[in-house]
C-alpha cells in the first residue's frame, strides 16, 4: 500500500513564473566532453531515425491494408519527441494524443509490439484492442495514446496530482497538439495544475494545423504559450525541429516540476510533414505546397546529421549503419507483426471489468 | 429518378435549406475550408461563404452553445458534430440548454436548430471512436432524434429537422455516406415522426433504424430464400417514435426482431420491446428478440470488430429463433 | 441496531474506507471546507487533511479526469459530483476515459475509481437541477452503476463500490439523505450486482431501485390492505442487472411493474422489460407495466412538479391495472 | 426573414487590447447638468433599491413556504446590475446565470411577474415552469436565467455570433460569477469570441465565493481580468460598489462592442452579503463575520445615497417617499402573486415541444 506523504505544497507562494521566447529559443546545450556529446547525439539520431523509419513503413502497411482504422503519422516532429523524453527517468510517466507513435518508440517501446498493435494483433501492446490511437504500456509509465482532443490532459493533471500525493518526485509529461488547448479540458486542468502546483509538463507540439485549421484561425492569440499566464505557469516558446533546443527546455521544465513540483508550459513550434491522417492529402486544401516545402528545409533529422556530421560525430558510414539496422529492426517489426495471430474471439469480452477488489 | 450517395444527399438537403432561407447557417470543426471531414459539406463554403459555413476551435460545448444562442434570437443553426462521439463534450448543451429551453421559458424561446454527424461505428476506430448514442438522445424529452438509413430518407429528413422549430438530433452514419438511392429531382420533405416499412413481409417483424436498415433488408432478402417473410420497418425517428406503425405490423406477423447498432441496456430496442409488449401482448407467439452490438466498447482488432457487431448472421439467427425453427 | 440516516451511512462508509486504505481520497466541489454541499463529508477535511479530502474549482470535466489519472497510477479516487445533474460536463472522462480504459488498454490499467453524488429530482429546482441518470450510465459497458435506496444498502455497497477495481458510479438521493434506517455497527460490504427482495409478495413482483425503493414499499403497504401481496424486488445495481432474481420472482407472481425515477424512453424499466418477457415469456398473465417521470423536463411549480413525479398512486394505479382490478 | 448583411470582421486586425485597473477604476463620470444628474442619479438609485426590497422580502416568502427550491440573493451586488445594465439599449441582450433577479429587475422585468414565478403560479414570468433559477422574458431581451455553471457563456457567445450575422450593432452582455471563470465553457466561449470579435461584453461579479470556496482557492490567478490575454480581448477591473464606476466601464465596454464589434472582460470586485442560497449561512464555514462586516461598510446604496446627499440630490423625504413606494410594489407583487393560481395541470405537457416549422 501507498504511503501518504504530506509534500503538497498547495497554494504555497509560486516562484514567478517565467516567460521567455518571444522567438523560439536556440539551443544552449553545455558542452559535455566529446566522447559523451557524440553517444548523446548518436542515441538523439537513433531515436529520431526510428521513429521515421517505422512511419514511413506504417504508411506502406496502411496502404496495403495490413493497418485499419485512423492513423496518424508524426514525421516531421521527431525532435519534440525525443528531445523532451530523452530528459525523462524511467519512472516518470508520459501521456499524448492519438499521434502516438513518435513519443512511444521515444519511450521505448518494443517496435514489434507497436507494429502487431497497429495490425490488430494478439503481441500488440495492448492485445489488438486499441490501434494506432491507443498505445499503452504501463512499464514505460506511457499512458496512452487518447482519442478524444485535449481529454487525456486532465488525466495528466490526475497523475500529477497522484505523485504529489504519494510525495514523489516523479514528473508527467503531456503531449498535446496545439489545436487542443482552446478545448476546455486544456484550461480546467491547467488551472488546477496551476493552482495546485502539480508536477506536469504540458508540451504544446504547434504543427501550425487541427486537421485542416490553421492556428490562427482557432486560437484568439497566436503565440499559445502564453496563456500560460492564466494558470501562474512558466511558459516558453521553442523551436521544435532542433532537438537541442527542445531538449533544453524540457530540461529546464522537467527540474522545475521534479524540486518545485511546478508546471510548465512550452509551446513547441514544429510542423507535420504528412497530412493529418492516412485520408488527407499531404498538402492542398488548406496548405500550399510552397509552405510545406518551406519547413521540409528544417527536417529535424537532416538538421541534427548535419550538426553531426559538423561536429566530426557521424560520418556517411556510421548514418548508413544506423540506418540499415534501424530499416531491419522495422522489418522485423513487420514480420513479427505478420506472423502474430489475430486476438482469439473469446478477447472480445476480455478486459471490459476486473474482477479483482482492494481486499 | 437519379440514384446519388447519402453523402450527396445530405449535401443537397444543406444547400436546399440555406438557399431558401438565409437564417440557416452550418457551424463545426472542418466543415468549410477542408469541406466537411466526411465531405458532407462540400462546396458550401464556396456557395454561401465564411459567415454562414463556419468552422470552429476544437470546442464541443462551446460551438454547440453558440449554436443555442444563435437560435434563442431567431437563427436556425445547424450544428455539425464531426462525430457523435465528441458530441458528450457537448452533451450539456443539448440536454440541458437545447432540449429544455422551451420547457424552462415557459415556452417564449423555441430552438429551431440541428446538431448533426455521423453516429456509431465505422472500421476499426476502436472504443473512443465507435459508439451509437442514439439511445440515450431518445431517453430525452424537448429533443426530436432522427436516424434515417437511405439516401432518400436522409435528404427528405434532414430538409425537415432543418425547417423544425424544435432542436433535432440527426444522426448519420460515415459507413452510409458512400451508400446509393434513388432521390427525385423534385423538392419534398419527410415528416419526423413516421416509421418506413420498407419491406413487406407476414411471418416476423424486423424493426430497425439507420444504418441496421441496410442490415435488416439483406437478412430479409436471404430469409426470404427459405420462405421467411418479413416486414422490415424503419423506424426513421426514434423520438418520437412510430408506435402505431409498430403495433400494426407485430399484429400481423406476431413476432419481432429489433436490430440496432448501438449497445443492448436501456437501448432503443428495450424500448420497442417494452411497446410491443404493451400494445401486442396478446398477440406475441414468441419473446420479441434483439439484435445489437456486444456489450463491450469496441474493440480495434478486425475480427473482433466484426464479432462485436451487430449483422446479417445475427439477424438471421434472431429471426428463426423466435420463429421456433432454431433454439 | 443502531438507527442512522442514509447521509450518515454514506459518511462512515467514506470515513471506513479512508481509514483503511490511504490511497483513498475524495475530491469534488464543496466536498472540503464547506463539509459537503449535502454535508456527506462532513468532518472528514479534518479527519483526513486537505491533501485527501480536497475542493475543486467548478470543472467537472476537470476534476473527472484528474480522478481518472490518479486511478491509473494507483490512487483510489471518490469523485463527487455536487449533483449528477452537473455530471454531464464530465460523462466525456466517464465514458470515454473511465468506462473504456481497461479495454483500451488490453487490461493494462484498470479503474479503481467511484464517481458519486445526489441523483435525481429534490424539490422544486426545476429543469436542469433535476435530473435521473441511471438509464444512461447503464447502457455503458465498462461500467458498474449502484443506486442504493436505504442506508443499509447505502453503505454497504459504498464500501463495496470503493474496493472495487472497476469504474463506479455510485447515485444517491437528495431526497434520501435524510431517511433513516437500521445499520449494523460491525462492519460489512454488500456485493455488487446483487438485487434484495425488499419485501415478499405472490401477486405482482414490484422491480425498482433508489429513490423509488420507498414510493414502491409505501405502494405495496397500502395495496396489501387491500389484500394485494407484493414482491418488491430493489435492483440495488441497474449494470450489471440482477436478471436471475428478476425471473425468479416474476416467475412467482407472473406480473410485473417497473417503477423508476427517470424518463420513460430506454429508461432502466424498458429494459427490465426485455429481460422480464425473454425470460418469463410463458409465465406473464399480462403485459409489465412502467411507472416513470412525465416525458417532460422538470417543472417549477410544486403541482406540477408532483404531477410529473412517479408517486405511490401511480404505482397502485399499475399494479392494479396489471392484476385487471382496473382498466 | 432576416436579412444577412456581411459586416461581420472575422480575422480583421484587433485594436490593441487594453488591460487596465491593476487596482479598481474609480468613477470617472463626466459631469451633466444638475438636474440630468439628478434624475439619473435617482434612477439609478430607484433600480437598485427596488432589487433590494424585492429580495428582502423574497427572503421572508422563502421562510414561510410561499417560494421553494434554490434561491440565490443578490443583495450586496445591486451596482453591478444597474450599473452596466443601464447603459444598454432596449434591443440590446441580457444573459445570466442562476442569481438573476437583480438584472431581471434592473432590466425592467414587472415585479408582479417575477414575484409570480418565484411562487411558481401561472403569471409567473415563465409561467411558474422556472422559478428563481429560470426568469426569463423575451420583450426585454432577457435570455435567463441559467442554472448550469458556465453553460451560458457559449450561448452569450452565440447571441453576439447572431448579432454579427444579421450585421446588427447590438449587444449582449453576458453576467457570471468568478467562480465560472475556471469552467471550460468559460475558456472556449470567450475564445471564440476573441477570434470572432464578437460584440459581448463578459461581466465577472467577483462576489470572492463560489458557494464556500474563496477565489483564491480555485483560480489560479487572483487577477481574473487578466485572462482577458489569453483571447486577445480588452480587460478592466472595477470597484462592483460604486455604481459609476460600473457605468463607466460598462459605457467604454459596451461602445466597443457596438462600434467596433469588440469583446471586453471586465472582473467586477463585488461581495455578496447573504448566503450562496437560502441553505446556507451568512458568515461561519468559510468567511468570517468581520470579513461581512467590512464588507457591509461599503453597501452600493448606501455609497449612492450619501453621494446623492452631498450632491444635494437627495432628501431624507426624497428617499423615504422612493422607498415607501418601492415597498409598496414589492408588496402589490406578493400580493399579486398570492392571488395568481397555480399553473393548470394539463400545462405539464405544455412547452415540450413546438408544433411549428419555417415553412
Ligand atoms: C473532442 C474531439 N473533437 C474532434 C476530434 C477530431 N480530431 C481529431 S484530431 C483533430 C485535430 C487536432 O489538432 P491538434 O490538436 O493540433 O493535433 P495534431 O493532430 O495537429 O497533432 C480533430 C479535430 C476529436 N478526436 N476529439
Ligand atoms: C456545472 C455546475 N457545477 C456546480 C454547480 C453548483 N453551483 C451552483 S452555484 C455554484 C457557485 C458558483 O459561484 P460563482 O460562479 O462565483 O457565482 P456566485 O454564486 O458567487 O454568484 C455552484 C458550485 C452548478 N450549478 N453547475
Ligand atoms: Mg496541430
Ligand atoms: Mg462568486
Amino acid at each position: 500500500m501507498t504511503t501518504t506523504k504530506s509534500t503538497r505544497r498547495r497554494g504555497a507562494a509560486a516562484t514567478a513564473p517565467a516567460e521567455s521566447a518571444a522567438t523560439p529559443a536556440a539551443s544552449t546545450a553545455p558542452a559535455p566532453s566529446p566522447a559523451d556529446r557524440r553517444a548523446l547525439h548518436r542515441e538523439l539520431l537513433y531515436s529520431m531515425l526510428l521513429q521515421r523509419r517505422f512511419e514511413e513503413r506504417t504508411a506502406e502497411m496502411y496502404a496495403i491494408g495490413r493497418i485499419g482504422g485512423f492513423c496518424h503519422l508524426y514525421i516531421g516532429q521527431e525532435a519534440v519527441s525525443t528531445g523532451i523524453i530523452s530528459q525523462l527517468r524511467p519512472d516518470d510517466y508520459i501521456i499524448t494524443t492519438y499521434r502516438d507513435h513518435g513519443q512511444a518508440l521515444a519511450r521505448g517501446m518494443a517496435p514489434n509490439a507497436l507494429m502487431a498493435e497497429l495490425f490488430g494483433r494478439i503481441d500488440g501492446c495492448v492485445r489488438g484492442k486499441g490501434g494506432s490511437m491507443h498505445l499503452f504500456d504501463k512499464a514505460l509509465g506511457f499512458l496512452g495514446g487518447h482519442g478524444i482532443v485535449g481529454g487525456h490532459i486532465p488525466i495528466a493533471a490526475g497523475v500529477g496530482f497522484a505523485i504529489k500525493y504519494r510525495g514523489g518526485d516523479q514528473v508527467i509529461v503531456c503531449f498535446m497538439g496545439e489545436a487542443a488547448v482552446n478545448n476546455g479540458a486544456f484550461h480546467e486542468a491547467l488551472n488546477m495544475a496551476g493552482l495546485w502546483k502539480l508536477p506536469c509538463l504540458f508540451v504544446i507540439e504547434n504543427n501550425r494545423y487541427g486537421m485542416g485549421t490553421a492556428v490562427e484561425r482557432a486560437s484568439a492569440i497566436n503565440d499559445i504559450y502564453k496563456r500560460g499566464a492564466s494558470y501562474d505557469m512558466p511558459r516558453e516558446m521553442v523551436d521544435g525541429q532542433d532537438v537541442f533546443a527542445v531538449r533544453d527546455a524540457a530540461g529546464r521544465a522537467i527540474a522545475r516540476a521534479r524540486t518545485e513540483s511546478m508546471p510548465t508550459l512550452l509551446e513547441i513550434r514544429t510542423y507535420r510533414f504528412m497530412g493529418h491522417s492516412m485520408s488527407d492529402a499531404v498538402s492542398g486544401t488548406y496548405r500550399t505546397k510552397e509552405e510545406l516545402e518551406s519547413y521540409l528545409k528544417r527536417d529535424p533529422i537532416a538538421l541534427l546529421k548535419s550538426r553531426m556530421e559538423e561536429d566530426g560525430d557521424l560520418t556517411e558510414a556510421d548514418w548508413t549503419t544506423m540506418d540499415d539496422e534501424i530499416k531491419a529492426i522495422v522489418q522485423g517489426s513487420i514480420d513479427f507483426a505478420e506472423n502474430s495471430p489475430e486476438p482469439p474471439i473469446e478477447a472480445l469480452f476480455e478486459d471490459v471489468l476486473v474482477d479483482t477488489t482492494s481486499d | 429518378m437519379p440514384v446519388i450517395t447519402y453523402r450527396e444527399a445530405l449535401n443537397q438537403a444543406l444547400r436546399e435549406e440555406m438557399q431558401r432561407d438565409d437564417r440557416v447557417f452550418l457551424m463545426g470543426e472542418e466543415v468549410a475550408v477542408y469541406q466537411g471531414a466526411y465531405k458532407v459539406s462540400k462546396g458550401l463554403l464556396q456557395e454561401f461563404g465564411e459567415q454562414r459555413v463556419v468552422d470552429t476551435p476544437i470546442t464541443e460545448l462551446g460551438f454547440a452553445g453558440v449554436g443555442v444562442g444563435a437560435a434563442m434570437v431567431g437563427l436556425r443553426p445547424v450544428i455539425e458534430f464531426m462525430t457523435w462521439n465528441f458530441a458528450l463534450l457537448a452533451i450539456d448543451q443539448v440536454v440541458n440548454a437545447a432540449a429544455k429551453m422551451l420547457y424552462m421559458t415557459g415556452g417564449q424561446f423555441n430552438m429551431p436548430m440541428v446538431f448533426r454527424g455521423p453516429n456509431g461505428a465505422a472500421l476499426q476506430l476502436a472504443a473512443q471512436h465507435s459508439q451509437a448514442w442514439e439511445s440515450w438522445l431518445a431517453h430525452i424529452p424537448g429533443l426530436k432524434v432522427v436516424v434515417p438509413g437511405t439516401p432518400y430518407d436522409a435528404k427528405g429528413l434532414l430538409k425537415a429537422a432543418i425547417r423544425d422549430d424544435n432542436p433535432v438530433c440527426f444522426l448519420e452514419g460515415e459507413m452510409l455516406y458512400n451508400t446509393k438511392g434513388e432521390v427525385p429531382d423534385e423538392e419534398y420533405v419527410i415528416p419526423i415522426g413516421k416509421a418506413d416499412l420498407k419491406r413487406e413481409g407476414d411471418h416476423v417483424t424486423l424493426i430497425t433504424h439507420g444504418k441496421m436498415v441496410l442490415v435488416a433488408l439483406q437478412a430479409a432478402d436471404q430469409l426470404a430464400k427459405d420462405g421467411i417473410r418479413c416486414d422490415v420497418l424503419d423506424l426513421r425517428t426514434v423520438r418520437p417514435m412510430d408506435v402505431d406503425a409498430i403495433a400494426e405490423s407485430v399484429r400481423k406477423t406476431n413476432r419481432a426482431v429489433v436490430v440496432e447498432e448501438g449497445w443492448e441496456l436501456c437501448g432503443v430496442g428495450a424500448q420497442v420491446v417494452d411497446y410491443v409488449q404493451r400494445t401486442c401482448f396478446d398477440h406475441l407467439d414468441a419473446p420479441v428478440l434483439r439484435v445489437h452490438q456486444a456489450d463491450v466498447p469496441m474493440p480495434y482488432a478486425k475480427n473482433l470488430e466484426k464479432a462485436a457487431k451487430p449483422d446479417v448472421p445475427k439477424t438471421i439467427a434472431a429471426v428463426r429463433q423466435v420463429l421456433y425453427l432454431d433454439r
